[in-house]
């Protein structure tokens, strides 16, 4: 039997715990946070005036334009999108899986996901021409004859995918948190916490028959979600694969999407995890280096998947024959986006290579600017696909370019603003670690501990 | 009333004049417009675009806010409605466009009283229903918002600098006009008329006021005219018959383009095309790339220096080597041609090939010279030397049959005036139809010698270039508001009836002569019999033009002539006529030149500038270049190289003393050490729309022995460090070895049509859908094809469709539903070119319409792929998906036009609000009109019935539209001809449009397509 | 306000009357539940900070049937789908779109897949809040750590047979810091 | 018991709620918003009731568009003065007088605009006339009517459910009403 690391430092008892988790929610916030979360809302304002803008005066503020009609809005939507699978693996194929360390990482990377697919959602409605119509997509009975919507059309997959994902993932997330909004509850000193917490965790009381339910539906939950979030990627990708176009048009998008979008949530949770630990040093112990490490090991094996999609992606061009598909993939690497294209390869291939040296898995600095490459690289690998496909396709006098404006840069930089307010918000008024299915790993890879071989 | 459906009889449109008949009608006419939109209480035009006139020539207004229910609208009916005016139904006048010496018989669209829409009159001879982008586009220029509304009077300092402009009353200018023209010393400087009743008139004038008669015109023939003069002793203008010559050899020519009537020429071109087996053979020779060139089915490029030689050389080869032609023993002819023994060596191109060919096809072959690119200092000896090539080739009384009228002859030229103004002999100057204060290069010396003049009375609509130094602006109608005729170069003669009641206070060039002459109490007796330029006209018509009246009372010739728009007997003569051989000895070498030559030109879009100001035209991408919103010195690629020059970078050219800075376009097929520049652009006071869009390059002109030398001008280059992108509406400008525009030589079309198509086998997972009633389709002949654009202006003003400008095509957002997409085959340097004109393909197994999430585009169960853009959220998902990226999406709300130019738009074509997405419809009003129509009398959609807006416009007869299920129409037919293909066919999209091969009367074609070399289909 | 009072009232759980014990160690109290249950006590119940490895076999909880909602529930959900797009897209309003046929069933797979989980998720959580009694307004608190470290078995006194005397001796033996009579 | 009922209740309450709602919205007879039973008052108080109604006059004979147009269009003055022209029907009524006088002065009357269309959707009066359908089977009994009023909802069901039945063979393209 392999000798585990313990997945708690600091010799804890389930006291210290509650203690530890619960005190981040309950103290008044440093000025730090204040500071973290001007910025946010700065950039936050940022994103309703270019979006409040764009909608004010039309979507020509933005660099779309004929051939490239998708741009940045959709390049970011798939980017969270992607983002936000990293926190549903974590919680529940890692969970299926029993792996045990996904305890302390689970919660805020659920968290990441909701607001990721929140942020992510409002993209492909402020995309549109006329966002004011956008419930059009929804098969509402109506008085039109009534008309419905065309199930064939990949944006109504998208919209039964992104809605159900995002209710799957906030039920799963909330349902998960509802014993700790019951602890945090019955440490409540002043009246209105316990009442807000009260309400929040629907009366959790904690007996066993309930745990007896609670666990069966989690179960449930994560084995719902399993398919789910593969599903909803591969959706996603076929925005693009079920479509025509030269680029878009391959079988191999939905493992390909899939693969990326856990590539980049990872190090999006490894973003946000280092940070984290950093401003709530207690947290140090719960989250410790070998989380980190596992995570950066996914990232390295994703990574390698998506590299291989790369290559597999200039292989079927060739094989294929077809002098559209062949001309794209040499386009994209050595047209006019070629600098794209190979910031993509750059960040998401080569990169996370260091990965392979224990020392840089271990180090907090050499991760944290890994993840960042990441993610950079995950946004252009959707601005590879999105825009050097659409910009030069079947016939060449259709040939055109993409050049964004300041608005575009502001939608894109204005979506980190609501997705970290969101978070900031969260880490201060929500348990941001499970302390519920913490305690049971507790004693995981202790001296002498008896019960953790489950 | 004959107020009936299109094409159902030829008295579907109507005539004014059957109104007239009426006394009621004048009083009726002048209630018309009282609640017209122009005129509505509170200066809105409302929220409802698609109908102007809601009801019965009608305003709108919002009332208030809080009302019972929202939006709340008005019915204003008229109070006396006029009979033949049925609201929602349109109205088709007879009418003719005349520009230069183009005159096409026209049909005009009204609605509610207002034109909307101009279409060629299928009963018109020369351009038999077919339309230019300038006929089309001249509607614009009615509803011009920078027009002047009244009659005004520019007060003048002392040199003629504009102090003020002023309205005044038209009384008050014929008072101070009439005063003026008693102190005698008149004269008048006036473009060329094509309207024979207008000639009269200004010749009754100039008789009554003892005017003398100048003439110039922007774009000049007066040295083709003078040579025609001394061949053949004939000032006129040969009727050149393109449909007959198998052989056409164009030197620095563009026919097809802007040359003396391209309209017409483009349809007997088209028609020689389509004569299989015959087709006939174009060979260009020419600087430039002009629309002509892309045609070539051979190409020599030259300096504009080597027009004379080449056709020299073609003389000599033919005449001295081959010994063909009765000339051949003239030792005269002789020695004057050895001079010109230049073929091959340094003239750079031989020449032999095109002679041999020449001499075969003798008698039906044709050789073209002139247009400003032609028009060097030798352009005399150019055009004689054509002449007498012509004469050679037997090709008088076949190919080029003598004028029976010869051209409008009473007048001097334009440096005549300037000499009677350097001696004061002019006191009032009237100056009308020319803009030669834009036009004329300083040196021709006018503009410092009008100062002297006591008073300049023009005729334009505004204080352009001309106008801002006149004392009054006598402001012209609108052709479109106006009465008039016009004589074809064919010898058809069209009557121009108003098909609305002028939009301002604006007069009649016409009435304001007669009304000066009546103020003098002088003219003719039909002037003094003349209530109105219309009485006057009339007149003229009954003494003079009517033919045939088929022993009908003139009233019912008049009536039947308004209806049909032509008169049915054309002045013809036939016969060949005699070449003066002693014309040759006017011929004389060209001095070769070794710098930079400067060759101005006119693009098909804006012409001599007049239309400056119209939005659709300066967003019409130029045949060419496909570039839209300015000019720009062209460069071939050897040259740009040598010079370092990139796209859209500054050069500023010296020509003598004058210079331009101009950014630079790098030109393919353009010969070496030549750079092109075109005119019209550069306008200065001409309106919003046209002011600062280019540079006027007839500042660069020369003058010379009273002619204006716009080629072959030694330049001067510098190339700049600035850049200005240049909005060029085309991508990319090769196939890039795809199967998109199939070309065949004409050996091998015969021979198995259609052999060049890649088919490939299509596999599909569904049952397809069957169409049971109509299925509309579409065919473009890419071999008639000329890709002259007047289907996309066309369309533009068939469907309302909007001009974003050029910030905006820079970034690709043109709206245009059609588009002509120039593809160069072969080395950049010396390419064939292909036009390819690309509607939505209502494709039946549409990309587009998988993808939309709202089903915002659908099919309909008669083939059409319909956008409906009420439905429409805007996802732009449709365009993505779509292969031939035909659909265009609105950026911005395109809906605010700036008034009067909203009342062009057509009520039966929704305005597309911001944020949705539109594309070609295959004018599926027109199917729903006609469909109905069919329904209400009881009858079955008759085939070609109608068509759509292109294929109406075309003057080639390329795109042919109607009823694929039908199989007496002619689309279903042409559809299914072994050389008609779809585009992108292996994409199994099953467009409804089918392309006809490109045919090449060559040898071998000079691009392959790459598209099947590996053969990894079969 | 009635109504709301109402709703209050409504979800305002009524505590039973009972006795408790309290642990702080876990492996304790499901050996103390496994001899309440043996002492026959049926209705009593376990109150842990978070779920107990072994006290469902030691309480005699049986098998949560929550799994037949959802497989009902996402049957539902998937028949739901296949029934509306091929009513929609076939049956109510008949377009022609690509050229494809009315019901082209493999582009339906994505919603009717969607549909299916969306109701399989929403019916469990709804089936797991209808069988805890959730949501509640103020639940009685035996004590405020047993959600962070205390463990607590608590026996209702309408339970078969109840002996208080005999349940606090039965917890002190099995290691209970704090016996006391309450209300759950 | 109590609890369970009024638990039940809400269930209960909130599903048919839900039902009435998805009816409301889908059944195309109860509309909202669609301005049904607009009835204006108009300039000159013009009588239907007395016109059609009581002398039977056909609607055709002012509403001349009806079988050509797309617009059945409201008659300008011209229609009106041929029965109340000079010395003709009822001359000494104000309204009449004004009629006349706006007539002779060449002025229009502004009439409110009961049925409206939006701006996209092309209707066109002749083909439903062709088919038979009765003007009232649309605009209401409007013999009876002494002010106009919007009978109909006009919405695109209420179009579509009549093209869709089989006796009409009316299409259903978009294309048929929106282009």
């Amino acid at each position: 039997m392999i000798r585990r690391n313990p997945l708690i430092l600091g010799n804890k008892t389930y006291e210290t715990i509650t203690n530890d988790i619960a005190s981040v929610v309950e103290r008044f916030p440093k000025p730090a946070f204040f500071v973290g979360l001007s910025a946010t809302l700065f950039l936050l304002f940022i994103f309703i005036f270019a979006k409040g803008m764009i909608v004010t005066y039309g979507m020509g503020m933005m660099g779309t334009s004929h051939p490239v009609n998708w741009g940045t809005d959709i390049i970011t939507f798939v980017f969270w999108i992607g983002i936000g699978h990293a926190g549903t693996l974590i919680s529940a194929i890692l969970f299926l899986f029993r792996q045990k360390w996904r305890t302390s990482i689970a919660r805020s990377a659920e968290a990441m996901t909701v607001f990721a697919v929140m942020t992510a959602g409002l993209f492909p409605i402020l995309h549109t021409g006329r966002p004011w119509l956008a419930y059009w997509l929804l098969p509402y009975p109506n008085q039109r004859g009534p008309l419905w919507v065309n199930f064939r059309s990949p944006l109504i997959w998208d919209v039964f995918a992104v809605s159900t994902y995002a209710t799957v993932s906030i039920v799963f997330w909330y349902i998960g948190m509802v014993p700790d909004l019951a602890t945090i509850r019955d440490r409540a000193k002043s009246p209105w916490r316990k009442r807000i917490y009260g309400a929040l965790s629907l009366g959790w009381r904690g007996t066993a028959r309930n745990w007896n339910h609670y666990e069966m539906v989690y179960m449930l939950l994560a084995g719902l979600s399993t398919p789910l979030v593969l599903s909803v990627h591969s959706i996603v990708s076929f925005d693009f694969a079920v479509a025509s176009l030269p680029g878009w048009h391959t079988t191999i998008f939905p493992p390909y999407f899939v693969a990326g979008a856990i590539f980049s949530g990872f190090a999006m949770v490894v973003t946000l995890m280092t940070i984290f630990r950093e401003l709530v040093p207690v947290f140090k112990d719960y989250i410790t280096l070998d989380h980190m490490e596992a995570m950066n090991k996914i990232i390295m094996a994703t990574g390698l998947m998506v590299g291989y999609a790369y290559g597999s992606e200039f292989f079927i061009a060739w094989y294929s024959g077809v002098e559209y598909e062949k001309y794209v993939f040499l386009n994209r690497a050595f047209g006019p986006f070629a600098w794209s294209y190979w910031i993509m390869v750059t960040c998401n291939v080569i990169i996370p290579q260091v990965f392979w040296f224990k020392a840089a898995r271990r180090s907090i600095p050499i991760m944290f600017i890994v993840s960042i490459f990441v993610n950079i690289g995950m946004w252009f690998e959707r601005f590879v696909i999105v825009v050097t496909s659409l910009h030069r396709d079947f016939l060449p006098s259709n040939w055109g370019t993409w050049i964004p404006t300041v608005w575009d840069f502001g939608a894109l930089f204005g979506s980190f603003g609501l997705f970290l307010t969101l978070f900031l918000l969260y880490s201060r008024v929500l348990p941001a670690i499970s302390i519920a299915e913490v305690k049971p790993v507790l004693n995981v890879g202790r001296e002498g501990d008896g019960n953790g071989h489950h | 009333m004959e107020t009936q459906n299109h094409g159902v009889t030829n008295k579907y449109w109507m005539s004014l004049e059957q109104w007239r008949n009426d006394p009621e009608f004048a009083r009726l006419v002048e209630n018309e417009f009282r609640s017209s939109p122009l005129q509505s209480e509170d200066g809105k035009d409302g929220w409802a675009r698609r109908e102007f006139l809601k009801l019965m020539g009608a305003s709108l207004a919002l009332t208030t806010f809080g009302c019972v229910r929202r939006p709340a609208q008005k019915i204003i009916p008229y109070a006396k409605k006029p009979v033949e005016v049925t609201h929602g139904i349109p109205n088709f006048y007879a009418s003719a466009y005349s520009e230069g010496y183009e005159s096409i018989g026209i049909l005009v669209t009204t609605r509610d009283g207002r034109p909307i829409k101009i279409e060629g009159n299928p009963d018109h001879p020369g351009n038999q229903g077919g339309t230019s982008a300038r006929a089309i586009a001249h509607i614009l220029k009615l509803y011009d918002p920078d027009r002047f509304t009244n009659a005004k009077r520019n007060l003048q300092n002392a040199t003629r600098t504009n102090r003020e402009t002023v309205n005044v009353s038209w009384e008050n200018v014929d008072k101070a006009v009439v005063e003026q023209l008693k102190k005698g010393k008149v004269a008048m400087l006036m473009g060329t008329q094509i309207s024979p009743s207008t000639q009269a008139l200004i010749e009754d004038f100039a008789g009554a006021t003892n005017a003398t008669l100048y003439n110039y015109d922007d774009l000049s023939h007066s040295s083709f005219l003078e040579a025609q003069k001394v061949c053949y002793g004939q000032k006129a203008l040969p009727r050149y018959r393109i449909d007959r010559a198998k052989y056409i050899v164009a030197i620095n020519n563009d026919f097809l383009g802007t040359w003396l009537t391209p309209t017409h020429f483009n349809r007997q071109f088209a028609e020689g095309r389509r004569a299989m087996p015959e087709m006939n053979k174009l060979v260009v020779f020419e600087s430039l790339m002009s629309l002509t060139g892309t045609n070539a089915d051979r190409r020599f490029r030259i300096r504009p220096s080597q027009s004379l030689d080449v056709v020299m050389a073609l003389l000599h080869e033919i005449i001295v080597v081959k010994k063909v032609s009765r000339y051949a023993s003239d030792g005269a002819v002789l020695r004057m041609l050895s001079a010109f023994a230049r073929n091959g060596g340094d003239l750079g191109v031989d020449v032999t090939g095109v002679a041999d060919e020449l001499i075969k096809n003798r008698g039906q072959s044709l050789v073209l010279a002139g247009g400003l690119p032609a028009e060097t200092e030798n352009a005399m000896s150019l055009y004689i030397a054509t002449n007498f090539l012509n004469a050679v080739l037997d090709n008088e009384g076949k190919t080029v049959e003598p004028a029976a009228v010869e051209a409008w002859g009473t007048q001097r030229g334009i440096s005549e005036l300037v000499t009677a103004l350097k001696n004061k002999e002019i006191k009032t100057l009237i100056i009308h139809g020319c803009n030669p204060l834009y036009s004329l290069p300083r040196s021709a010396g006018l503009e410092e010698n009008l100062k002297d003049v006591e008073m300049i009375i023009y005729t334009g609509d505004r204080n352009d270039e001309t106008g801002r130094l006149c004392d009054y602006i006598a402001c012209d109608h609108h052709p479109l508001e106006n009465w008039g005729d016009s004589r074809s170069l064919d010898g058809v003669v069209s009557v121009q009836q108003p098909t609305i009641e002028p939009l301002h206070n604006t007069r009649a060039m016409q009435d304001s002569l007669l009304s000066w002459m009546k103020g003098l109490g002088k003219g003719s007796a039909r002037a003094r019999g003349s209530e109105t330029w219309y009485d006057y006209l009339r007149s003229n018509w009954s003494d003079n033009l009517a033919r045939n009246t088929g022993g009908k009372s003139f009233d019912d010739y008049w009536v039947n002539l308004l209806q049909v728009g032509v008169r049915e007997t054309p002045e013809r003569s036939g016969g060949g006529r005699g070449f003066v051989t002693s014309a040759l000895a006017r011929v004389k070498p060209s001095q070769a030149q070794s710098g930079f030559e400067l060759v101005l030109y006119e693009t098909v879009g804006l012409g001599d500038g007049s239309l400056a100001n119209v939005p659709w035209l300066q967003e019409f991408p130029d045949p060419v270049t496909k570039i839209v919103w300015d000019n720009y010195a062209c460069f071939s690629l050897r040259d740009a190289k040598q010079f370092k020059i990139r796209e859209g970078q500054n050069v500023t050219l010296m020509v003598g003393d004058h210079t331009v800075t101009v950014p630079a376009h790098i030109q393919p097929g353009q010969a070496d050490g030549v750079i092109g520049l075109a005119v019209g652009y550069g306008r200065k006071g001409a309106g919003k729309v046209a002011e600062g869009v280019g540079v006027n390059a007839y500042g660069l002109a020369a003058w010379k022995d009273s002619r204006l030398i716009s080629s072959g001008l030694e330049t001067k280059l510098t190339v700049e460090k600035t850049f200005v992108e240049l909005a060029c509406t085309q991508g990319h400008h090769t196939m890039e070895g795809r199967q998109i525009v199939i070309e065949e030589t004409l050996a091998d079309h015969i021979k198995k049509p259609g052999g060049a198509i890649h088919h490939h086998p299509d596999l599909t997972m569904w049952k397809e859908i069957e169409y049971k009633g109509n299925k509309w389709g579409m065919v473009v002949d890419l071999n008639s094809c000329t890709g002259c654009g007047a289907c996309v202006i066309a369309c533009q003003s068939e469907n309302n469709i909007p001009v974003v400008g050029k910030k905006y095509v820079l970034r690709g957002r043109e709206m245009h539903w059609l588009r002509i997409d120039r593809y160069y085959t072969g080395t950049p340097e010396d390419p064939d070119t292909v036009h390819q004109p690309v509607p939505c393909m209502h494709c039946d197994n549409a990309p587009c319409e998988t993808v939309c999430p709202v089903i915002a585009t659908v099919h309909s169960d008669e083939g059409t792929n319909d956008m409906i853009y009420n439905r429409c959220v805007g996802t732009r998902y449709c365009s993505n998906n779509c292969p031939y990226k035909v659909r265009r999406f609105n950026w911005f709300d395109y809906t605010e036009i700036q008034k009067p130019r909203h009342l062009a738009l057509n009520p039966d074509v929704t305005v597309r609000h911001r944020g949705v997405m539109e594309k070609c419809t295959f004018c599926i009003h027109r199917i729903r009109f006609h469909k109905t129509q069919a329904k209400l009398e009881d009858r079955e959609l008759r085939a070609d019935e109608f068509t759509t807006a292109c294929a109406q416009a075309c003057p080639s007869k390329a795109i042919i539209f109607g009823d694929l299920n039908n199989s007496e129409s002619k689309v279903s037919g042409e559809f299914k001809k072994p050389h008609a293909y779809a585009l992108l066919g292996e994409l199994n999209t099953k467009p409804a449009v089918h392309y006809q091969v490109k045919v090449r009367n060559t040898e071998e074609l000079k691009g392959e397509s790459k598209h099947h070399e590996k053969g990894h289909h079969s | 306000m009635d109504i709301i009072e109402k709703g209050i009232q409504l979800l305002r759980s009524r505590g039973r009357k009972g006795i408790a014990g309290i642990w702080l160690d876990e492996h304790k109290l499901v050996e103390a539940a496994r001899k309440t249950r043996q002492a026959g006590y049926t209705k009593f119940e376990a109150i842990s900070p978070f779920p107990l490895h072994g006290i469902d076999e030691a309480m005699g909880i049986p098998f949560s049937f929550i799994p037949w909602i959802t497989f009902i529930f996402g049957l539902a959900g998937f028949s739901f789908g296949v029934w509306f797009t091929w009513w929609t897209s076939a049956v109510d309003w008949p377009v022609i779109i690509g050229g494809k046929p009315m019901w082209s069933i493999p582009a339906f797979v994505p919603v009717m897949f969607e549909l299916t989980i969306l109701f399989g998720a929403l019916s469990s959580v709804g089936a797991l809040i209808f069988v805890c009694g959730l949501p509640k307004v103020d639940p009685p608190v035996i004590d405020p750590d047993l959600s962070s470290h205390k463990f607590a078995l608590f026996v209702p006194e309408d339970d078969k047979g109840f002996n208080a005397a005999n349940i606090e001796q039965l917890f002190r033996e099995m290691g209970a810091v704090e016996v006391k009579r309450t209300e759950f | 018991m109590t609890k369970k009922f009024v638990g039940a209740l809400v269930v209960f309450s909130i599903l048919g709620g839900l039902s009435a709602l998805v009816y409301a919205l889908s059944n195309n007879k109860v509309v909202i918003g669609y301005n049904q039973g607009y009835e204006p008052d108009q300039p000159i108080p013009f009588s239907h009731k007395l016109h059609a109604g009581q002398y039977k006059i056909d609607c055709k004979y002012c509403h001349t568009g009806t079988e050509t147009s797309k617009h059945a269009s409201v008659p300008s003055l011209n229609v009106c003065m041929n029965c109340h022209g000079p010395g003709l029907v009822q001359k000494e009524s104000d309204w009449i007088n004004a009629i006349r006088e706006a007539y002779n002065s060449g002025k229009s009357v502004a009439w409110q605009k009961v049925h409206l269309l939006p701006d996209f959707v092309r209707f066109h009066h002749g083909p439903h006339i062709k088919a038979g359908k009765d003007c009232t089977e649309c605009h209401g009994n409007v013999a009876e009517m002494e002010k106009i009023k919007q009978v109909s909802s006009l919405s695109m069901g209420w179009c579509v459910q009549c093209h869709r039945q089989p006796e009409n063979n009316a299409p259903t393209n978009c294309s048929t009403c929106h282009y």
